[in-house]
């Protein structure tokens, strides 16, 4: 783990190296490794709800996309006045929609603290209430997980509603600064990309902390057991809250990092396709293990970014190939076969 | 000898129940598991249960524990009213079940089932925070002693074969230390040797504590002493000492056979 | 012989886009095809980097992305939904790419880093319903405005109903409904129709419905005996590769406004069709506007790139501007300052055959607004 | 044909005779001028209009260079206005708008009346109703003492009705009104309200018809919206079934079922392809389909659960995602080796069109016939589940796959089999929504979360729970749309489960009981 | 007759049988004792075919029947009851039971007997076997073993959970099926009186071997005993 992220801090300094030196990282795999560490993030909260307290989350996707979308409702409130139409308050989408002024929910999206905090209070509100709801009627397995889909499904049919005033199914783009950095510069992308960074380590501390202690056996004596664990004592609703908000919380913060990396949010990352792939992930790089997380994030998508240039007719035999081969041959996933070979 | 802490034989009329069930009746969908059901257990007793397979002892402690919601009836532990609180308060409350067909934890190590049922903070950031003291681990250490698995401490619970499984459950039971255990059927798949230490266990913890034991293996309840209630279709059929059942024609008819 | 020259094709192969895109990204391999049959371009052969954005917006940033700084591609060939092109824009601009956009989009935009070859609202909306409202297409009183919600259908009718205001139909006369992407059941729609319909006024359908929809939508439509002479439908999606899909026969007289259609008759797009049939070697397979843009702003770079002598970008986008071409669509197209093109229009009737019957045509070519006047705010805008 | 309508010719005033010749050119001009000829040829009742306007309806009719216009006459043409043979090469066929279909059906409506096909006739007195002017009403007078065909004459009635609305006579233009308004329909209502504006006189009279029709069309529309929700709930119901086995018994979440879906479409498609070359078999392609969809499904599932599937019971959560892969892979093949377009699906007649029911209740035949093959399907799914051996050793085989194995049942094929089973079932769903939705790759796609919304909500294992889950959902989503849109409706019904599920966690039809909570 | 010999088992590196050998006859009843863990119940569950064995083979009326898989071992006439009861919890106890009779000729019925044995089961024949009692269910597992009609029936601790007065009835019936029905039978047993009292040999089995075994008549009781002590 260690080595990998020391691997990853340096990138972007290999890419200051001249293009010809053997070690030259190029522009391109810096802002793509920025995103996918944003997606180890989102595994990481995946596995630790799903590898740990058996809470499989097939909605993840939607806190991901919800502090996206809450970053970009920031990002768009910074065009300001430079957008086309010259509006001062209004993004561009607004005005040639008709809207006069800001909706309410809107307000207080100018500030960077603000959209942060709603990064991680969005996705957590959310999180506390479908999952109140959820653990309290003892909704389990595919029941929630079929619930949680249903959850990102109705959102993404909600946000691509253009009178839901998140700019429908285009979303927001065309980003310019944050933080007061152009946003289309080498400097502001790895700045962005230590940043993710950062997070990720954190997110893998907590998740590790949380999986070595106590808690992390009542997860796990949960995911086996749930009503014995109840007849010992404990309250299985509050645990289960406790790690599936914490889970959106970390999804929400990826997701806000994501955004000003990839320059666009829209309703597509609601999609409950997008959910089912970083639980795909998951299990492809081994479930119950946080390494193996990080590992599924970095290896699929790697994978498909080269696969979608290399054989754009027949990557999906190649990536689907391998979810079957996975959950077929190396049920611990790939960190399994790591581990069996490092032995 | 009302102390309530050495083990009386039979009732001690004058010691305050700990456990009050009245009029207690369970449906499921028109059959009646339980039917008119009245018990008390006092603080410190050690009770046994006997009747024939159906006749409605593990609804009862299901009903105690919170699982099953009875159809009607009363039943308290100590002042609390049961029928109102869920599963995990109740066992809080300090009563704790050995299930009929064991359940655990099979991802996690022997170790790890009983730390889980160890008497702790329950919430999730007391668990966050916990850190095995030297106290605990010795309790856990003296438990797997006491249930012979030592030496199985540190195997993943799902190997374990149908008989460690009925002494891991009892360990368990053990760590929760709660004034009420409630035992079901604990010595089923023992030999007799073992059966005779789970007697001689649960009435030394009688002393301190409430014992219910359902369990149809005779000897054993011999063994253990104490008063046995006999239930037949959800209501009590007969009590008194062991001998004083086994020669109850109502109980041999239905249960003992001839 | 230098080294080749190289150009992107962003079209979605797999997801829900692939229906319409892949048809784009055989015309482009067909145009590469093309143009290195006559010895390349600037002596230099011409190769195509093909990738699979798979319908995904972010994944199309991406890819974009690559293209530009892996691939170092001279110009792009891509993206069909408004989304996709907003979301590729921004990397455009930042790497100074050069994107042809090929699909009739909602305006509103203009980059230095696009080329939009296909029409902007007033080159195919607004003669449509022009045409609905005169003695030939019906007399329309009443219009339905029917879409995939999304912003291009939005943006069209929001200009469509300001167009609409402006000739004396009011409010009460037009309904809107937009329904999800790929909506499947328009029973109750159609009903609706047929009830707003039954008001007195003469009544039009106009259809944004994009892609998928289009089939359920029309079966609806001839299931509950919805006819081209009572009730007319204008579409702006549908091509004949849609139509490819559908049975035709109960759709007969339904109508659909584009700048091409496979039917028109002419050397230009006889020479098209030759060299798409040479191609494809599928006599089944069919032309449509899109495809007919793509071919068009091929042509036109090929033309551009050799006027600079050079594939660089800022030279290019220079020449690009008044570069003019005899398109398939049997007219001379210009390309504009804004970027975009003039084109004709033409209506055309959906036949049982599955082509398009032309009823109507501008006399000549319309130019390109790209910043609509049926859109107030479009007064106060940052020139 | 056309001899007869020569000799009634002789009956004809010249004048007349020179009208028709005159208005012939017409036809060979722009829209506007034929559109114009087609109405005076309809005027004038001259019988040799007849054939011309309908070879014009029918693309037949050919225009020369210098205005000619000729007719198609056994293997060649003649000229239209002499009747003699002519040259067709050179000509060119005169093409149709909507105005000039308009003023055709007008105009034939009008010709038609004394047809002696009483299915012309109705067509007519359609096409008058549409068209209606003030000169229609004495033919139509003759016509309906003539009719002998109750159906006709009711459409000939209100045709009439129809013209006076437009005519003169204040009497007959009352009864119209009344009349039209007992009609109860849509078509009526527009008639009125294009009245209101021009007959303020019988302003009154007009309201009270107009509000007469709304009633009975409020009822009607209640109707209808049930029978849409039925028929939605029908399409749930059948994408649904397959899932109820594969994923209520079988607890294999089978992410690829979308797939199967589109393959059921896809063989309805081939089975289309291959009988189109035969013609006594071409009509019964879907009815064929049924059982070629379930078959190729049904392979296609039992290779992949002995492939596949099999090494993951007990793991469902992996099959998820092992399916979720094999889904990919069985989409991308079918838009390789079909291509990513849209494939046509023809529909034979009898799913074709509306049928009114008693009472004016307009519903579509293909969504009717749907409606009728999902509750076939269901009762199979019951029969084959509930009341036969394999429906038993298939449960029993769910519940403890070790153990019924020792009970002597071949796991292993029941397994297969009852995958294969689901899987079929989708397929047959797919022969269904080849009827109503695109066959393209995607098709799946678009019901996978709707179908298990459906088993959820109805209770895992639970048939009954199945299908009222599916009409249910189907018919709260329609009586939603009117008011909140496709798109909320959906929302709103998602949501609705979301919140339904918090009472009932296992469903509507939730199994009880110990057995449940272990 | 059955022949195991010389089986070994293991679960990944712990080895749990070690050439374990054992013999039951038609009209014979051979009980298996030891302590927990020692290995009972995985030697049922090879001879059911519920194991793959390592080493050894098992013969079972003459032939080797190691690789067949436990659906074809039931259709050569071995019964199974396993231990911990395993019956299907959503079938109801009727068709609990039919399941049984997968390899019987189509329209086979249960046979009566079954429920003159445990008439607790015919009183609830359509009540859903998850919701029975513990010990309903062990005797819905042994009805349902016989329902097959076997000729060897292995028993993994059938008395287990199950009323005194039904112990009597099963001890009664399986004596009968071995006397009368000529049925093999072998049985587990922790609880030594009621295994002495059926039994026509028994087998002693120590940490996956067995460490004393034969005919009833030659065992010192003695020498059982302390092997089932610790
Ligand atoms: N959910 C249920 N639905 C129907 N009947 C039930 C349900 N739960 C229990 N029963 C019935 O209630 C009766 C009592 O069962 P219970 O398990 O309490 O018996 P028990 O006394 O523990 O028997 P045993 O000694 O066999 O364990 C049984 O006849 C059982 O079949
Ligand atoms: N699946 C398994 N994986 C690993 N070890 C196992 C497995 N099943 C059983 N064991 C181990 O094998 C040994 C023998 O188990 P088995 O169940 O055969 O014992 P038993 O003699 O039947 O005991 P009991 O009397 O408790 O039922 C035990 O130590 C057990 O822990
Ligand atoms: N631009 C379009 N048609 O989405
Ligand atoms: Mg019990
Ligand atoms: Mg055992």
């Amino acid at each position: 783990m260690l080595g990998a992220v020391l691997l990853l801090a340096v990138l972007p300094a290999l890419n200051r190296l001249p293009a010809d030196s053997a070690l030259h990282v190029s522009d391109f795999i810096v802002s793509v490794s920025g995103k996918w560490i944003t997606y180890a993030i989102l595994a990481l909260a995946i596995d630790l709800a799903w590898g740990y307290a058996g809470i499989l989350s097939l909605g993840h996707g939607a806190f991901f996309a919800l502090g996206g979308y809450a970053i970009g409702m920031h990002l768009m409130r910074l065009i300001g006045p430079r957008g086309v139409y010259g509006h001062p308050t209004l993004p561009d989408f607004m005005v040639f929609l008709g809207y006069k002024e800001l909706p309410w929910y809107w307000l207080g999206f100018d500030h960077f603290p603000f959209a942060i905090l709603m990064a991680m209070a969005v996705p957590g509100l959310l999180a506390a209430v479908v999952g109140y709801l959820a653990f309290r009627s003892r909704i389990t397995g595919v029941y929630f997980s079929i619930i949680t889909q249903a959850m990102t499904y109705a959102l993404m049919l909600a946000f691509f509603r253009n009178d839901m005033g998140f700019g429908g199914n285009n979303g927001f783009t065309d980003f310019k600064e944050l933080l007061g950095m152009p946003l289309n510069t080498p400097t502001a992308r790895s700045a962005l990309f230590y940043a993710s960074l950062a997070l990720l380590v954190l997110s893998y501390a907590i998740c590790s902390r949380i999986t070595q202690s106590k808690l992390g056996r009542v997860l796990v004596a949960i995911r086996d057991a749930e009503s014995r664990v109840r007849f010992l004592g404990y309250d299985v609703t509050q645990h289960k809250l406790f790690v599936f908000v914490l889970s959106a919380v970390l999804a929400g913060l990826a997701g806000a990092l994501y955004v000003p990396q990839v320059g666009i949010i829209n309703p597509g990352e609601f999609s409950p396709g997008n959910s089912i792939e970083a639980v795909i992930w998951v299990a492809v790089g081994g479930r119950g293990t946080l390494v193996g997380a990080l590992l599924g994030a970095f290896s699929v998508n790697a994978l498909k970014t080269w696969l979608t240039t290399v054989a754009p007719d027949l990557w999906l035999f190649a990536l689907g190939g391998l979810f079957v081969a996975v959950t077929l041959f190396l049920p611990r996933g790939l960190i399994g076969l790591v581990s069996k070979v490092t032995k | 000898m009302s102390d309530g802490i050495s083990p009386p034989l039979g009732t001690p009329k004058e010691a305050a129940p700990v456990l009050y069930l009245d009029g207690v009746s369970v449906v499921f969908d028109g059959f009646r598991a339980l039917n008119n059901l009245s018990l008390i257990v006092g603080a410190g007793e050690l009770r046994a249960i006997i009747g024939p397979n159906g006749a409605g002892k593990t609804t009862m402690m299901d009903v105690i524990t919170g699982k099953t919601r009875p159809t009607e009836g009363v039943v308290r532990f100590r002042d609390h009213d049961l029928t109102r609180l869920d599963e995990a308060t109740i066992a809080n409350l300090g009563i704790g079940r050995k299930f009929q067909k064991p359940t655990m934890f099979d991802a996690l190590t022997v170790f790890e089932n009983l730390e889980l049922a160890l008497k702790a903070p329950r919430g999730p950031l007391a668990c966050l925070r916990w850190a095995l003291s030297g106290e605990a681990r010795r309790r856990i250490e003296a438990v797997l002693e006491e249930v012979g698995l030592t030496a199985r401490a540190q195997d993943r619970a799902a190997i374990l074969s149908h008989g460690q499984r009925q002494w891991l459950e009892i360990g368990m039971l053990l760590m929760q230390d709660p004034e009420l255990l409630l035992v079901d059927e604990p010595v089923a798949g023992m030999t007799d040797q073992e059966t005779e230490h789970t007697a001689a266990l649960l009435v030394r913890i009688a002393g301190k504590r409430s014992v219910v034991v359902v369990e149809h293996d005779l000897e054993f309840v011999r063994a253990l002493g104490s008063k046995v209630t006999v239930l037949c279709e959800g209501s009590m059929l007969s009590e008194g000492s062991i001998d004083h059942v086994q020669n109850d024609p109502r109980v041999i008819e239905v249960y003992l056979g001839r | 012989q230098g080294a080749p020259i190289k150009v992107g094709v962003l079209h979605s192969l797999s997801g829900t886009m692939a229906i319409s895109e892949t048809a784009l990204r055989d015309t482009v391999l067909m145009m590469v095809e093309w143009i290195n049959g006559k010895g390349g371009l600037l002596g230099r052969k011409v190769e195509a980097v093909v990738v699979d954005p798979a319908s995904n917006w972010p994944l199309f940033a991406e890819k974009a992305r690559e293209l530009l700084q892996v691939h170092k591609v001279d110009a792009t060939f891509g993206c069909w939904t408004s989304v996709s092109r907003k979301s590729v824009l921004p990397v455009f601009e930042e790497l100074n790419g050069m994107l042809f956009y090929p699909v009739q989009y909602e305006g509103e935009e203009e980059s230095k880093n696009i080329f939009y070859t296909g029409a902007a609202p007033n080159q195919q909306a607004i003669p449509a319903v022009e045409y609905l409202m005169s003695a030939d297409g019906g007399d329309a009183k009443r219009i339905a405005l029917l879409g995939t919600d999304y912003v291009y259908p939005r943006t069209t009718n929001r200009i469509l109903r300001g167009f609409l205001n402006s000739k004396g139909i009011g409010d009460a006369d037009i309904m809107e409904e937009y329904t999800p992407f790929g909506h499947s059941d328009w029973q109750g729609i159609v009903a609706r129709v047929k009830r707003f319909a039954g008001e007195g006024k003469k009544t039009a359908i106009v259809s944004t419905i994009n892609g998928d929809a289009n089939v359920p939508f029309y079966r609806e439509l001839g299931n509950q005996g919805i006819k081209a002479e009572d009730i007319p439908c204008v579409a702006f999606s549908v091509g004949e590769e849609e139509l490819a899909g559908i049975d035709t026969k109960p759709l007969v007289g339904h109508l659909a406004a584009w700048n091409y259609f496979m039917s028109i008759k002419g050397t230009p797009n006889e020479e098209f069709l030759k060299l798409w049939r040479a191609y494809i070697k599928n006599p089944k397979r069919v032309t449509n506007d899109p495809m007919e843009a793509t071919y068009t702003g091929f042509r036109m770079w090929t033309q551009a790139v050799e006027k600079a002598k050079t594939t660089k970008v800022d030279e290019v986008r220079a020449a690009m501007i008044g570069q003019k071409l005899m398109a398939p669509c049997g007219y001379e197209e210009e390309m504009l300052p804004n970027h975009h093109l003039s084109k004709p229009v033409f209506i055309g009737e959906v036949q049982a055959d599955g082509q398009f019957n032309i009823v109507w045509k501008t006399p000549s070519v319309v130019k390109a607004e790209n910043w609509s006047p049926f859109i107030p705010e479009n007064a106060n805008r940052k020139k | 044909m056309l001899r007869m309508a020569f000799l009634l010719l002789l009956a004809l005033p010249a004048r007349a005779q020179e009208d028709y010749a005159a208005t012939l050119p017409g036809l060979a001009g722009g829209f506007g001028e034929i559109a114009g000829a087609v109405e005076r040829l309809g005027a004038l009742g001259d019988p040799r209009a007849l054939p011309v306007l309908q070879a014009l309806q029918d693309g037949r009719l050919l225009k020369t260079a210098d205005g000619h216009v000729l007719l198609p006459q056994g293997a060649g043409f003649v000229d239209a206005a002499t009747g003699q043979p002519a040259e067709a090469a050179g000509a060119e066929a005169v093409r149709l708008n909507n105005r000039v279909r308009q003023a055709l059906r007008g105009a034939l409506g009008r010709l038609q009346l004394v047809s002696p096909d009483a299915a012309q006739r109705g067509a007519a007195a359609e096409a008058i109703f549409r068209s209606r002017s003030a000169e229609d009403v004495p033919p139509l007078q003759a016509a309906i003492a003539r009719e002998q065909d109750a159906g006709v004459r009711a459409k000939l009635e209100l045709a009439l009705a129809a013209a006076q609305l437009v005519a003169a006579d204040p009497a007959a233009k009352r009864d119209a009104i009344a009349r039209l308004g007992a009609a109860g329909t849509v078509e009526a209502r527009a008639l009125l309200i294009e009245a209101r504006a021009g007959n303020p006189g019988e302003a009154g009279a007009i309201e009270a018809a107009i509000a007469r029709i709304d009633q009975s069309l409020a009822i009607r529309r209640a109707a209808e919206t049930l029978f849409q929700g039925l028929s939605l709930g029908s399409v749930l119901l059948l994408a649904a079934l397959g899932l109820a086995v594969t994923f209520g018994v079988m607890g294999v979440i089978n992410m690829a079922h979308g797939e199967f879906v589109m393959l059921g479409a896809y063989a309805t498609f081939a089975v289309q392809e291959l009988c189109r070359g035969i013609p006594w078999l071409a009509p019964w392609s879907l009815p064929l389909s049924v059982p070629a969809a379930f078959l190729v499904t049904a392979a296609c599932g039992a290779l992949l659960e002995r492939g596949l599937i099999r090494h993951l019971y007990g793991r469902p959560l992996e099959t998820l995602l092992m399916t979720f892969g094999v889904g990919m892979i069985i989409q991308q093949a079918v838009r390789l080796a079909f291509g990513a377009q849209n494939r046509e699906v023809i529909s034979p007649a009898w799913m074709q069109g509306t049928i009114t029911l008693p009472g004016g209740v307009a519903v579509t035949q293909n969504r009717l016939w749907i409606i009728v093959f999902g509750l076939l399907v269901l009762a199979l799914v019951f029969a084959a589940i509930r009341l036969t051996r394999f429906g038993l050793e298939m449960r029993a085989v769910v519940q403890n796959r070790r153990i019924a194995a020792t009970m002597g049942i071949r796991t292993g094929r029941v397994d297969a089999m009852t995958f294969a089973f689901g899987s079929g079932l989708a397929g047959m769903a797919g022969v269904a929504l080849s009827q109503i939705d695109n066959v393209s790759p995607n098709l799946g796609t678009g019901y996978i979360i709707d179908s298990f919304m459906v088993v959820v909500f109805g209770g895992v294992g639970s048939l009954a729970g199945t299908l009222v889950g599916a009409l249910t959902l189907g018919v709260v989503n329609k009586m939603l749309e009117p008011y909140a849109g496709a798109v909320l409706a959906k929302v709103f019904v998602l949501v609705a489960i979301m919140l339904f599920i918090q009472r009932r966690p296992k469903g509507l039809f939730a199994l009880k009981g110990r057995a449940a909570e272990s | 007759m059955l022949r195991v010999e010389t089986i070994d088992l293991s679960y990944g590196a712990s080895r749990c049988l070690r050439g374990v050998s054992l013999e039951a006859d038609p009209g014979r009843i051979t009980c298996v004792l030891g302590r927990n863990g020692v290995g009972k119940s995985s030697l049922m569950r090879s001879i059911a075919g519920l194991e793959r064995i390592q080493g050894g083979r098992i013969l079972w009326e003459g032939k080797d029947v190691s690789a067949l898989g436990p659906a074809d071992r039931a259709r050569a006439g071995i019964g199974y009851v396993p231990q911990g009861r395993e019956i299907f919890p959503f079938l109801t106890v009727q068709e609990n039971l039919e399941t049984a009779l997968a390899a019987a000729p189509r329209g086979s019925k249960v046979p009566e007997e079954v429920f003159t044995l445990f008439p607790i089961l015919k009183q609830f024949l359509r009540r859903r076997g998850g919701d029975l009692s513990g010990g309903q269910q062990q005797q819905l597992a042994i009805a349902r073993a016989l329902t097959a009609r076997p000729r060897l029936l292995i028993l993994d601790e059938p008395t287990e959970g199950i009323q005194p007065s039904v112990i009597k009835d099963i001890a009664r019936v399986i004596r009968l099926l071995a006397r009368e029905k000529n049925f093999a039978v072998v049985l587990v047993e922790q609880y030594y009186e009621f295994a002495r009292e059926l039994a026509d040999r028994i087998a002693v089995m120590v940490r996956g071997e067995v460490a004393l075994g034969g005919p009833i008549d030659a065992m010192d009781d003695e020498a059982v005993r302390r092997l089932l002590t610790v």
